[in-house]
């Protein structure tokens, strides 16, 4: 592990790992990429100034400043829904950090360390849309549901359609969640749904013409995506991850970024260790 | 390679789809691209440059572009292209009649873009008719519209042929973007979505949509090859 | 000759003729192709205009069913101004009968279908009796057993005998002829001046452009000269041939009646 | 429309990289393209079948798997594309030496798509060169290679060059896929990242994008129109 | 014709033929384009072929320097089979010059580059004496005040004069001529004789398909008469025009000399 230093510690050479470890490569490389969301408040949204922001970005960069990385030499790339696994399995970058549920399929090509927070999906609407109540309210066929390319919400809410064999009457997905809002300003949908904290930043952007509707309908558990098998590098950021719940920069990074549209500052939850 | 055989009816029921969006986006293209060569060629001045700023405007965009408007302006305009909700039609194109007007975006881009690309192949066959037959019919005592239907655009269309086919086929490979916009189901949309939400891996998927395109695009090239040397032989 | 008088006589108008040009110009941008033109064809006279190659005669030709506008003057046609465009212009092109040098049948219709294709698109006439007509008149042209082949297929003056077939089917009031033997064999050009010289005969008015000074004698009630897109000389064929007035007509003259 | 003035800099950051990107992929697509070209026609049988394998996978593929295998597939292979970071080059295109490989793949993608029409319009030309020039340069004594360099080649880019220019115009239009496949502030890019963060309205952002190509395709069809009627004139 | 026998002296080899055919058969497909074809040319030979369009003169003569494979034989030329194909067959070929039917001279350079482009890139030679030498052959075919055009801009008997220099530059050892002069205007025919007439006279082998029954007459040694693909007669010209053997010959020669 590291010498354990707070968040202000972010002298590089001050720290040092075991040699030929993923740690001790990123450190001596004084630089980590990151694959992160562009396009989710709260999550991962990049500005103008090409630097994304939110609660996910936060955590990548306490990762590196456990590692002894400054949050300068931080490298982000987008990690879109359809591809989080071809970026880590082809090195384009050292994690992801990307509202990336937890899931068997996902394990067989990745590891995940974490959960480090359990989101659920839910389904945003028209706030004068009273119609919708939850997911079974698609299971009349008339109402048509937007949601995004290789994500799991996308996958999930098919059983909920009339006719899951063929989602096409129903099931809109495109490739990044703004595409869906844009469609559901316009009514070509009516509901959009993926997982609560993503749409939670959509609604607070909203300035109330979208509202949540339901309830939260699966544990979606986020986790921090790893080369398969570098063990060594799950288990030191399962690590940092328990460090830091505990030292208070996990509950800032929330309160700097998600928190905004959602104040209850979440208990971390227990790591696991597959 | 076993992405290809676990999920078979996934590729085959994408290529359908991606099938019906490039038949119906054809018709529409050759209609809308003759229309637009009629007006290229009238005698009447504005039709003419309505036809040059509309081939213009579409040959020189990328079709990214098109289908951004198509898929995001016309709502934004309000429309849901329900105009193409053609009773008859619908029985065979199912999607066409659904809610969810994507798939009706996709193909009015596709065919408005494809058209101007018509437009210039139906151009250079009806340059390719000789002047002397339209002389002709107009000698005879036929009107505009009768020497374009009944002399000069029945036989543009053989020297129209080879050039018209290369546009479809550029069209088809073009289909691929629909999925980026809103068409759930055809060859690339579910190719992308075999990935990350089912895990599975990226370059089998895509071998695999690949060849999906390639069944469609590779006969017709070769036809028209043929067509092309029988064309040259003929020529000597 | 008889019948051509009857002609004449049928139609009321004697005295009037049928095609009349008044002071026509016109320019190929810089180029005065037709200067001051002043023309008057009677109904059933058949004229004849030769000339250097580029004097203007095919598009003295043209001018006459509009396939080629004006910059001034007047051209009446059956005691008509020319209109200037849409299903006036059509009609009265469908009663001026054109032949070109190049025939210019639809290559992709049967010799039956060149020939019906104007009366039962423009005239409206049912399709059977079209082709009845039709095939009476390939009989009259001698290709009646060429009915149904393609252009193509057929020699170079059984299609011009197509063409004019094509323009009669049209039951014009005046036949108009540029150069109809110019692109054929040798051996063909006497096949179309036999249809031609029985046209003639038979009192259709006709302006035909021809280097073929056997039909100018022999068909020709008027002999026109044609140079630089002047008129130079209108006269009766045997006082044109025998006595031309103006030198570039001697000149002329001389120079193709040496072959 | 006040989006086009208050994030000009945007628009004209992302002109930039587009502009980069085609040319880079221009150069390759005509370098591997001609290449393609002399394999096509060369006496050597193996060479022959793998130009025309080449020709008939890349023109017969939608440009958007031919992306996602260079986005997806090099890197699964092992390649960063590294040998596109040349030193001189790099001082003009800054994004050729950079960590993040996707402007390399972008290029690569483009020219390898490209590359199969670039061999199609030369060996057009090629074809339009009369045969007698090949003869009488082999009756001399020259090589393949020579008669090619000397003889066919500098005369059948001359006819090549329409449809060269056509090519290289669709494939600046294609040049907009880019965006999708990880190549962050070109135009099209640009335009997405204005409507998705900055919350501006998509249709003024779409005409601001659709701008910043015409600037660069009407211009070079116009050209193209002129050469086109400059020899149909000299041709006469 | 003094020179004539000097350079066979000099190659010390005159009794073997410079160009021997044996039993050559060449098939365009079904077609039997050569069949059995003998022939053998001596050093400062000068052979006429002669026949009927399609009897296979110009194959032949594309045979001998492998512009056409052919499919059984053998070729000698200068003692040496021809070789199959690379770098042996492209320096055989420099040493055959051929002019064409259309002149073939490459269309971006200029009439300076077209005679040099071959000593420079096949001989290797400096560019310099490469001109030196290109100048003299262009003034000896008199066209010298030509050099610096390109060949769009020359008359056809200029651009088949510029041909043989080309041709020439490279010193080969026996000349091809596939009907040189019949695409020229008949005011052009005779400077381009001329220069042929020269180089016979100066002893260069040469092999000439041609109707210029004038050339025959007066350069041939042998008159060869094609048909059909294969040799009918093989005559000195005096004898053959006199005195033809065949049927084919005579029905052929009668036909041609009618003109
Ligand atoms: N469409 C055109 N545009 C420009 N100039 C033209 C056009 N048509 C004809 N001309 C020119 O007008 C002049 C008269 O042409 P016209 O064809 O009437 O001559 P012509 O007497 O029929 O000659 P010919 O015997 O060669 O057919 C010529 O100089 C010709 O080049
Ligand atoms: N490349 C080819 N493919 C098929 N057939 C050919 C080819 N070249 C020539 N032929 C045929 O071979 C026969 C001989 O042709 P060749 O050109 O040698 O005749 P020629 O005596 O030179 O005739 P001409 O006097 O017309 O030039 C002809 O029937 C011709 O049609
Ligand atoms: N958490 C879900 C949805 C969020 C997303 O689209 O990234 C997933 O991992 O697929
Ligand atoms: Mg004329
Ligand atoms: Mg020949």
């Amino acid at each position: 592990g590291g010498d354990g230093g707070d968040g202000d510690d972010t002298g590089s050479g001050s720290k040092t790992f075991e040699a030929g470890s993923t740690m001790e490569r990123l450190n001596k490389a004084q630089k980590i990429i990151v694959g992160t969301k562009f396009d989710q408040p709260g999550f991962g949204l990049k500005g103008l100034d090409n630097k994304p922001a939110g609660f996910d970005v936060e955590i990548g960069k306490i990762i590196a400043d456990e590692l002894g990385i400054a949050a300068d030499k931080v490298e982000y790339i987008e990690a879109p829904s359809a591809v989080r696994e071809e970026v880590l399995e082809q090195g384009k970058a050292d994690i992801v950090v990307a509202t990336y549920t937890i899931n068997d399929k996902r394990k067989e090509r990745i590891d995940f360390a974490g959960p480090y927070y359990i989101a659920g999906q839910h389904i945003m609407v028209r706030s004068d849309d009273s119609s919708i109540t939850g997911p079974d309210s698609f299971k009349a066929g008339d109402k048509k549901v937007c949601s995004v390319q290789g994500s799991t919400p996308g996958d999930n809410i098919k059983k909920y359609l009339a006719n899951p064999a063929s989602p096409g009457a129903q099931l809109v997905l495109f490739d990044g969640y703004q595409k869906c809002v844009d469609a559901l300003t316009n009514k070509q949908v009516d509901a959009v749904t993926t997982d609560n904290v993503i749409l939670l930043g959509y609604v607070a952007k909203s300035e109330g013409k979208f509202k949540l509707t339901g309830e939260k309908f699966t544990e979606e558990p986020y986790g921090i995506g790893v080369k398969k098998g570098d063990t060594a590098f799950r288990e030191f950021v399962n690590a940092t991850l328990e460090k830091i719940y505990t030292d208070g920069r996990y509950a800032k990074a929330w309160q700097d970024t998600a928190g905004k549209f959602d104040s209850t500052v979440p208990q971390g939850p227990a790591v696991n260790r597959y | 390679m076993s992405v290809l055989v676990d999920h078979l009816d996934v590729f085959v029921g994408g290529f359908w789809l991606t099938f019906q969006l490039c038949i119906l986006s054809a018709i529409g293209a050759l209609v809308v691209g003759t229309l637009v060569a009629v007006m290229r060629i009238s005698p009447i001045p504005p039709l003419r440059w309505i036809g040059t700023a509309y081939v213009t405007v579409f040959r020189n965009s990328p079709l990214t572009i098109v289908m951004f408007f198509a898929a995001f302006g016309l709502p934004a305009l309000g429309s849901n292209a329900d105009f193409l909700r053609v009773p008859g039609l619908s029985s065979v194109f199912s999607r066409l009649s659904i809610d969810l007007p994507y798939f009706r975006f996709a193909v009015i881009a596709l065919a408005l873009y494809t058209a101007a690309f018509v437009c210039e192949a139906i151009r250079s066959g009806i340059n390719a008719v000789s002047p002397g037959q339209a002389e002709a019919a107009r000698a005879i005592g036929l009107t505009f519209g009768q020497n374009l239907r009944y002399v000069v655009l029945p036989q543009a269309w053989k020297s129209a042929i080879v050039p018209l086919g290369s546009v479809i086929i550029a069209m088809i490979k073009n289909s691929a973007l629909a999925g980026f916009f809103g068409v759930v189901g055809d060859l690339s949309n579910s190719g992308i979505n075999l990935t990350s939400a089912l895990g599975e891996p990226i370059i089998p998927v895509f071998i695999g949509v690949s060849i999906g395109y390639l069944v469609m695009t590779v006969p017709l090239g070769m036809l028209l090859d043929r067509v092309e040397r029988r064309r040259a032989v003929a020529a000597r | 000759m008889t019948e051509r008088s009857e002609a004449g006589e049928v139609s009321g108008t004697t005295d009037q003729p049928l095609i009349r040009l008044d002071g026509v110009n016109k320019w190929f941008g810089p180029l005065h192709v037709l200067q001051d033109v002043d023309l008057s064809v009677a109904r059933g006279e058949v004229v004849v205009v030769i000339g250097p190659s580029g004097s203007g005669k095919s598009t003295l030709c043209r001018a006459i069913n509009r396939l080629e506008p004006i910059n001034s003057g007047t051209i009446i046609f059956d005691d008509q101004p020319l209109p200037a465009e849409g299903k006036a212009l059509a009609r009265l092109r469908s009663e001026v009968g054109m032949v070109f040098q190049s025939f210019n049948l639809f290559a992709h219709k049967t010799i039956l279908e060149n020939v019906t294709l104007g009366p039962i698109k423009v005239r409206k006439e049912k399709a059977a009796s079209a082709r009845e007509r039709a095939m009476k008149l390939l009989e009259r042209v001698g290709i009646a057993n060429q009915a149904d082949k393609y252009p193509a297929q057929l020699s170079g003056g059984q299609q011009q005998r197509a063409a004019i077939a094509r323009a009669l089917a049209m039951q014009p009031k005046a036949m108009l002829f540029d150069e109809p033997t110019s692109a054929l064999d040798p051996e063909m050009v006497g096949e179309v001046l036999d249809v031609m010289t029985s046209l003639a005969r038979d009192g259709m008015t006709m302006v035909v452009v021809t280097h073929e000074m056997g039909f100018a004698r022999h068909a020709a009630n008027r002999v026109i000269f044609m140079a630089d897109g002047q008129l130079v000389e209108d006269a009766a064929p045997d006082e044109f041939f025998a006595n031309p007035r103006s030198e570039r007509a001697k000149d002329f003259l001389s120079k193709i009646l040496t072959h």
